[in-house]
């Protein structure tokens, strides 16, 4: 069994590792690239929505976050890729103590709704401060950035992205079964009985919230010198939607969830392509039909996330109960 | 003292449901609160976990008022709970609720998670083997897979005190334990409830299974209408005719 | 890359790729995208096609979202059988797919694209709308020596577009003389401008100019008829559409704009164009789907110019476009890529456009 | 014709078996104790009667008719009503609208105000709570308070999970004469019961849970003096 | 010109005011927030627009239309998905309503095209001028409408057996089962109530901006959303109150700072607002 599953592993990361050099399609890499842009967006939001329970609809503002802060460093003042890549998740990260603070002691509802007007407003701050951000005309022109002098090239982006993602992933893997992940966890479960326990709420709340803001962030970053022209747009409400829509079909509060959840809908309408019109139609109901099949999302965790055992025996014998 | 309240107060609008109460309790000693429903107790319980905030009066423990530290911050120095209307981590496993219950003991920090550093490895051995112990003490080991939601209402109790035992409490509060327990199961709980106290682990009981609570306290107080109506050992509660008028009645067996 | 095909002439046709919005808030533009590209195709197919070979168009949506325009864009540009791409709509969407062109080397050639920046950015790069630099002095002037009108409030949209439109137009007034009274900016899907139009007619202008598309021209229109604010309106060429007239009614009267390109214009290309465009599709063309169209003949031309298929060529007869006979007014490009273009005054009377100097 | 019948009722949580086919009757007029220890799915018994859990083998009949796995609402609308374990006060209403949501099936409405004044003499807390959420009340009064909304809709069978649960002594003897006491007015009761001893005396027949099996029935008397149930259910050592 | 935009505001609150609604009778019931409502609002309005298009240039009829699409829409999307959605986690249903309003967006363009239709106008006459402010009938309809609508809302959930069933499964649905309230009937009552409200209320907007088109619920939908959380989204009065003060700061915001802030204007000072009062206006005072 253990066997079986290291081997997997290995195989599978040499198929990762050299897929650039298999598929040698642009195309193809960019997709590929941009699956672990969003897997881990929806890793980072499925700390905050899976494992604490709170809810957040602002997420693409701290992407963007990330993303304007190393674009403008990068542009105004030359720093280098290296150093503008952290404190793009610095800042998000500090935008995200910010809100924690300011709406983590509220009821859950408020926290969706703070979060979904900061995403407003930071969208609107970004269109409306044009000294700073250029305004809705945008940041084009973001360096690429460099590994020991040699300008990256698009494998170059998928390694990076590749390694960012498993370190991500393996981050919160460590996190979910240790001891902060299970205050974590415990949040989620019963606030009043966690408190009890001696976890600190707001901190652990406030902990959760902000390395999915920082985590966030530093994709932010990584995408601004990936697309080299970032926009408002581009961090708006719908982001933050997609990125929950993604951790919800994939699985909410386990990990492989948001991998598959990003992968799919990423490569989903890549594949629908021919579909035209039609292919959005089609996107809203396989969603609904996925979550109405499997509310936990495709790989979903046992629990609450999941339909109670019942609740499927109770309709399968109701047609059976004669009356 | 060990633990002390003075002239705590606690109301709800213009209901007083705990009115100026004193509590002393001695180190490694079963005191059992008691009184009418309504009475208070659990509010009482709530003001001392700082669940709600006493309005007034002092919370001593170890010598130093806790009144108005924050619930995590008086678990900290040691006070443990079970609730009344239970309060466990539904959608946890069994194993998993009392690994929660182990919080305070163990300082992993998020480094030491990212880099599973050995310290690491050593406190989450340890806390695993701990748990364990637990649950195989109070008969539990069976189902530590099992969802905490889905374990029977008496079960669920036990869990509770498991999971308030995690921390290693130096006190502990019971609040209905036995409830839903038969007479069985509660003469069971009456032994591992005397095996805390000879670990030294100071106990306030609320309880209205009278067996029990005649059994094994050392001190027994009575609330009635927020007010501490009585206090004494056993016997002299047993006794007590205003006791007997608010609270025993008289049983028919 | 694209070196292989022109050695036999073959039966598969020669590719274009199409860019557009065709779900999403900019759909309604996409779709005239679309419809105006296969009409240019059927068109030059029926008359033998370039150099021999029938042309065919893949069409990608890009829902408006500048990151799916990008993933097109390396679709597009990994595909050896395109040769060159139509898109996108938005300037943003266009940027955000600039540097994939750029470094695969593919013309991208935008029929609606406007920011400054967008052209100038790569030599790959090209627009055909015209940038508001070319188009703002020229209203400027209709406003202020045509129209006599000597205080005007703005009201624009808040994106690229909007921005520079207004910015364009409020410079050239102010320089001839004008004053701007007021500037008031709305987001794209807002529904309600009662607030702005309130705020703006208290600082008593003569009248309104608007940087809008027509759709949200017509509500601002209807909207300030409601409040009971009579005033001429003057705005870009983005506000011609038979949509302006049908949303706005009688509120759009009085309006005044430019056009490069008019469907009651009577010389024969532009009436079979329309004739052929109601014919298929049940409406008129509006300025952006006579862009496209024009998109896609100017390419199919830069083609025959350069005599091949070569991306590379093709970027080259494309640079070297001068006074392509376009229907939205004739095509040619600066050296960045822009296109510089003529317009004609046209003003909305008793419900449809006319001609302002025929009067 | 019993008033219950229930058949070789299975019931099953995913893999665990929850019940593994008892048989039961409760005769009209009669008031049954059902007595077994932590997990020995009684609570489970009286949620399969109501609905809220489904059986997935054998029949429940009440009153002659099959009512097995109908939805919750239509077996009440039957008559019976349960009074569920751990309480279930809605929350947020107040006292007096937890009584009308009881109510709620009934159609008079003078029938309605005396059955809410009967219980305000029955419990005068609760008339002296009114107007207080139901969250907020104490243990002990949200379960007169969940008495209370169970009888509120006059039911003809009365599913009683646990009465006694967290009331002091003195209250405990009062529910069990007021159990007694509606029985007596021919209200039909089935009721499950962790204080076997009280249980036992005030009940005309008993049933043993064990595990999901009946373990024994018989009349309440002979019950409590089996040697068996003293030892493992009335804590009493032989 | 403060008048003229509280006119406005009172004008564009109504519509704010009935969406606000539509969400909090879901939310009420089901602790939902219904991502589908702008959606159906858009239905609705495309249900009034094919009623004058192609049956009779009505208005009563076309609020019919939409009242009828609105609550087929919501009896819909709770039969096909919420229903099965009980007792799992709520992200599940919200992901849903979400699905929901993607999948009606995207339909309503295949069907309709993406073009912006134009709905005629109705009782477009001046009602009065005063200086500067001025006043059409139809505003008067649309505000007299909504209000009506709002009153009957609140007589049925708080004076009726029907609302104490809503109220009542809203805390607990197994053991409202028990309490002989039929849940799913009740569940899907509240459903329809929700999607009628948004449908009517897309025709009435429709009218009042003339337009109809597939994206005209997103906006309308997100803020209407907020206006809800304003007033306590549990609160029917309140998200009535909310519906009309966001309205109304908004357009005093434009006025005062800037159009270009207007969309965050209304979430600032709720944002500020709820710090101090976090149950909204009205809303009750819950933990979670
Ligand atoms: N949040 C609150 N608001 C208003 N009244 C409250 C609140 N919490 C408790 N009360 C009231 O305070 C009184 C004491 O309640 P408490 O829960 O402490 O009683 P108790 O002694 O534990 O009773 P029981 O034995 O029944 O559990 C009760 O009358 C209760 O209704
Ligand atoms: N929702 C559920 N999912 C899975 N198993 C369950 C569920 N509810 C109960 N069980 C299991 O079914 C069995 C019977 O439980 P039930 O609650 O009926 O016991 P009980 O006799 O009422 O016990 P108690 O006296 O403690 O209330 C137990 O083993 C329990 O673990
Ligand atoms: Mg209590
Ligand atoms: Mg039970």
């Amino acid at each position: 069994m253990k066997k079986l599953n290291i081997a997997a592993v290995a195989l599978g990361s040499v198929l990762l590792i050299s897929f650039p050099y298999i598929v040698p399609n642009p195309y193809l890499v960019r997709v590929a690239i941009m699956c672990g842009i969003y897997m881990i967006l929806a890793s980072s939001l499925n700390i905050v929505i899976g494992f604490t329970g709170m809810f957040s609809l602002g997420h693409g503002a701290f992407y963007g976050i990330g993303a304007y802060t190393s674009a403008l460093l990068a542009l105004n003042l030359q720093w280098p890729f290296w150093v503008t890549f952290p404190l793009g998740g610095a800042m998000a990260a500090l935008f995200g103590v910010l809100i924690g603070v300011a709406t983590l002691r509220l009821r859950q509802i408020f926290l969706a709704f703070t979060t979904l007007g900061f995403g407003e407003i930071t969208r609107i701050v970004i269109l409306n401060w044009d000294s700073l951000t250029r305004g809705p005309m945008g940041l084009p022109g973001i360096p690429i950035p460099t590994f020991f002098g040699v300008r990256f090239s698009q494998a170059g982006y998928y390694y990076f992205i590749l390694l960012f993602t498993a370190v991500v992933v393996l981050f919160i893997y460590r996190l979910y079964r240790s001891r902060i992940g299970r205050a974590f966890i415990a949040i989620r479960e019963d606030e009043v009985a966690a408190s009890h326990m001696g976890i600190h709420l707001f901190g652990f709340k406030t902990l959760a919230f902000t390395l999915a803001c920082s985590i966030a962030g530093l994709v932010g970053a990584f995408y601004a010198h990936f697309a080299r022209f970032i926009s408002a747009d581009q961090f708006g409400g719908n982001e933050s939607f997609a990125i929950l829509t993604m951790v919800a079909l994939g699985g909410t509060g386990s990990i492989l969830g948001p991998l598959l959840g990003a992968a799919v809908l990423i490569i989903f309408p890549e594949v629908f392509r021919f579909l035209a019109q039609f292919r959005m139609v089609i996107y809203g109901a396989i969603l609904i039909f996925v979550i109405v099949v499997k509310p936990g999302g495709i790989v979903g965790v046992r629990g609450v996330f999941e339909k109670p055992v019942q609740a499927i025996r109770a309709k399968h014998s109701h047609q059976k109960g004669g009356r | 003292m060990f633990f002390q309240m003075r002239k705590v107060r606690k109301s709800f609008g213009g209901l007083v449901a705990v009115n100026d109460v004193d509590l002393d309790v001695q180190k490694g000693a079963i005191h059992a609160v008691i009184g009418p429903n309504g009475a208070g107790k659990t509010t009482l319980f709530n003001c001392i976990t700082g669940l709600r905030r006493a309005d007034a009066g002092e919370i001593l423990f170890e010598g130093e008022n806790i009144k108005d530290l924050p619930t995590h911050r008086i678990a900290a120095r040691g006070i443990g709970r079970t609730f009344q209307n239970i309060r466990l981590f539904p959608y946890l496993s069994v194993l998993d609720n009392v690994k929660v219950g182990t919080h305070l003991l163990n300082h992993t920090t998020l480094w030491d998670t990212a880099l599973k550093t050995p310290r690491f490895r050593r406190l989450e051995g340890e806390v695993e083997e701990f748990c364990m112990e637990l649950l195989r003490q109070t008969r539990l080991l069976e189902k530590k897979d099992q969802y905490a939601r889905n374990l029977p209402y008496g079960e669920q109790r036990k869990l509770e005190i498991a999971r308030a035992l995690a921390s290693k409490p130096k006190l502990l509060l019971l609040d209905e334990p036995a409830a839903g327990m038969n007479p069985a199961e509660t003469a069971e709980l009456d032994d591992f409830i005397r095996s805390l106290k000879a670990k030294g682990i100071t106990i306030i009981l609320i309880e209205h299974d009278m067996k029990l609570v005649m059994s094994i306290a050392d001190t027994i107080s009575v609330i009635d209408y927020g007010v501490k109506i009585a206090e004494g050992t056993a016997l002299e509660i047993q006794s007590n005719e205003r006791v007997i008028e608010a609270y025993l009645g008289k049983r028919r067996n | 890359a694209g070196g292989k095909q022109e050695k036999a002439a073959t039966d598969e046709p020669v590719y274009i790729a199409l860019t557009a919005p065709i779900t999403g808030d900019y759909a309604e533009y996409g779709n005239n995208f679309k419809r105006s590209v296969e009409m240019a195709i059927d068109k030059i197919n029926a008359g033998g096609g370039v150099l021999g070979r029938k042309l065919a168009v893949l069409v990608g949506d890009s829902k408006g979202d500048p990151k799916e325009s990008a993933t097109l864009a390396q679709k597009w540009t990994s595909d050896p059988r395109i040769v060159a791409q139509i898109g996108d709509f938005t300037s943003t969407c266009c940027l955000a797919a600039q540097p994939i062109y750029d470094q695969a080397g593919m013309v991208q050639l935008s029929p609606t694209a406007s920011h400054t920046k967008f052209a100038q950015g790569s030599k790959w790069s090209f627009s055909i709308v015209g940038t508001q630099a070319g188009e703002q002095p020229f209203i400027a002037d209709y406003a202020y020596n045509k129209l006599g009108l000597r205080k005007i409030a703005v009201i624009h949209i808040n994106n690229d577009w909007g921005v520079d439109t207004a910015r364009y137009f409020t410079e050239n007034f102010k320089k001839l003389g004008g004053t701007i009274t007021a500037i008031e900016n709305y987001f794209d899907g807002e529904k309600d401008f009662t607030a702005i139009l309130t705020k703006l007619r208290a600082s008593n202008p003569e009248a309104l100019f608007m940087a809008a598309m027509y759709n949200d021209g017509a509500s601002i229109s209807n909207q300030r008829a409601k409040l009971g604010w009579n005033l001429p309106v003057i705005g870009p060429s983005s506000l011609y559409s038979e949509q302006l007239l049908k949303l706005g009614g009688d509120a759009v009267n009085n309006l005044y704009t430019v056009v490069s390109f008019f469907t009651d214009d009577p010389k024969p290309e532009i009436q079979s164009y329309v004739t052929e465009f109601q014919k298929r599709y049940g409406l008129k063309p509006n300025f952006h789907a006579s862009l496209a169209y024009d998109a896609m003949m100017l390419l199919a031309d830069a083609m025959k110019r350069a005599g091949s298929f070569d991306r590379d060529k093709i970027r080259e007869a494309l640079q070297a476009t001068k006074d392509f006979p376009g229907l939205a007014g004739s095509i040619t490009f600066t050296e960045k890529g822009d296109a510089i273009k003529q317009y004609t005054r046209v003003m909305v009377k008793n419900n449809k456009f006319e001609l302002f100097d025929k009067r | 014709m019993p008033l219950l019948e229930i058949e070789k009722l299975v019931v099953q949580y995913g893999a665990i078996r929850a019940l593994k086919g008892i048989s039961l009757t409760v005769e009209k007029g009669a008031l049954v104790t059902l007595i077994g220890a932590n997990g020995a799915g009684k609570s489970t018994l009286l949620n399969t009667i109501t609905g809220v859990v489904k059986a997935s083998e054998g029949a429940i009949r009440f009153d002659g008719m099959d009512i097995t796995n109908w939805d919750s609402h239509e077996i009440v609308r039957c008559g019976i009503c349960q009074v569920p374990e751990g309480r279930k006060i809605f929350g947020e209403l107040t006292v007096e609208e937890n009584l009308y949501a009881g109510a709620y099936i009934l159609k008079d409405k003078n029938e309605v105000k005396k059955n809410i004044q009967m219980v305000y003499e029955l419990f005068p807390r609760l008339a002296e709570r009114r107007k207080q959420e139901g969250g907020t009340l104490s243990g002990g009064e949200q379960q007169m308070l969940a008495l209370a909304r169970g009888i509120m809709s006059n039911p003809q069978l009365l599913l009683l999970d646990e009465p006694s649960l967290g009331l002091a002594p003195l209250i405990v003897d009062k529910i069990f004469e007021f159990i007694q006491q509606i029985n007596q007015l021919g209200k039909t009761i089935l009721l499950v019961e962790q204080n076997a001893n009280m249980a036992l005396q005030v009940s005309s027949y008993g049933y043993v849970l064990e595990t999901g099996t009946i373990r024994f029935h018989d009349a309440s008397e002979n019950l409590r003096n089996n040697d068996i149930v003293k030892k493992a259910y009335l804590g009493i050592t032989v | 010109m403060f008048v003229q935009q509280l006119i406005n505001g009172i004008t564009q609150g109504s519509i704010f005011a009935l969406l606000a609604i539509s969400f909090a009778v879901i939310y009420g019931v089901l602790r939902l927030v219904n991502f589908a409502t702008g959606a159906t609002y858009m239905m609705g309005a495309f249900a009034g627009w094919l009623t004058v298009q192609y049956v009779s240039r009505n208005i009563f009829l076309a609020m019919l239309a939409g009242l009828i699409t609105g609550w087929c829409i919501g009896y819909l999307i709770e039969k096909v998905a919420i229903k099965s959605l009980r007792g799992v986690a709520r992200i599940a249903s919200l992901i849903c309503t979400i699905g929901f309003s993607i999948f009606m967006m995207e339909i309503a363009t295949v069907i309709f095209g993406a073009e912006t239709k134009a709905m005629p106008s109705f009782f477009n006459e001046k009602a009065f001028t005063l200086g500067e402010v001025s006043v059409v009938w139809y505003q008067l309809f649309l505000v007299g409408t909504a209000v009506t609508i709002l009153l009957l809302l609140q007589v049925l959930i708080f004076k009726t057996k029907a609302g104490l069933a809503i109220r009542t499964v809203s805390l607990d649905f197994k053991t409202a089962g028990l309490m002989g309230i039929n849940v799913d009937r009740t569940i899907s009552l509240a459903f329809s109530l929700g999607g009628a409200t948004a449908g009517i209320a897309g025709v009435l907007g429709s009218v009042y901006y003339n337009i109809v088109n597939p994206t005209m619920g997103n906006l309308q939908g997100l803020k209407s959303f907020s206006a809800a959380v304003f007033g306590g989204l549990t609160s029917i009065p309140g998200a009535i109150l909310g519906g009309y003060l966001l309205a109304i700061v908004e357009n005093f915001g434009v006025q005062i700072v800037s159009g270009g802030y207007r969309d965050i204007i209304g979430f600032v000072i709720l944002v500020g607002f709820l710090l101090f009062r976090p149950r909204g206006l009205l809303g009750k005072k819950t933990s979670l």
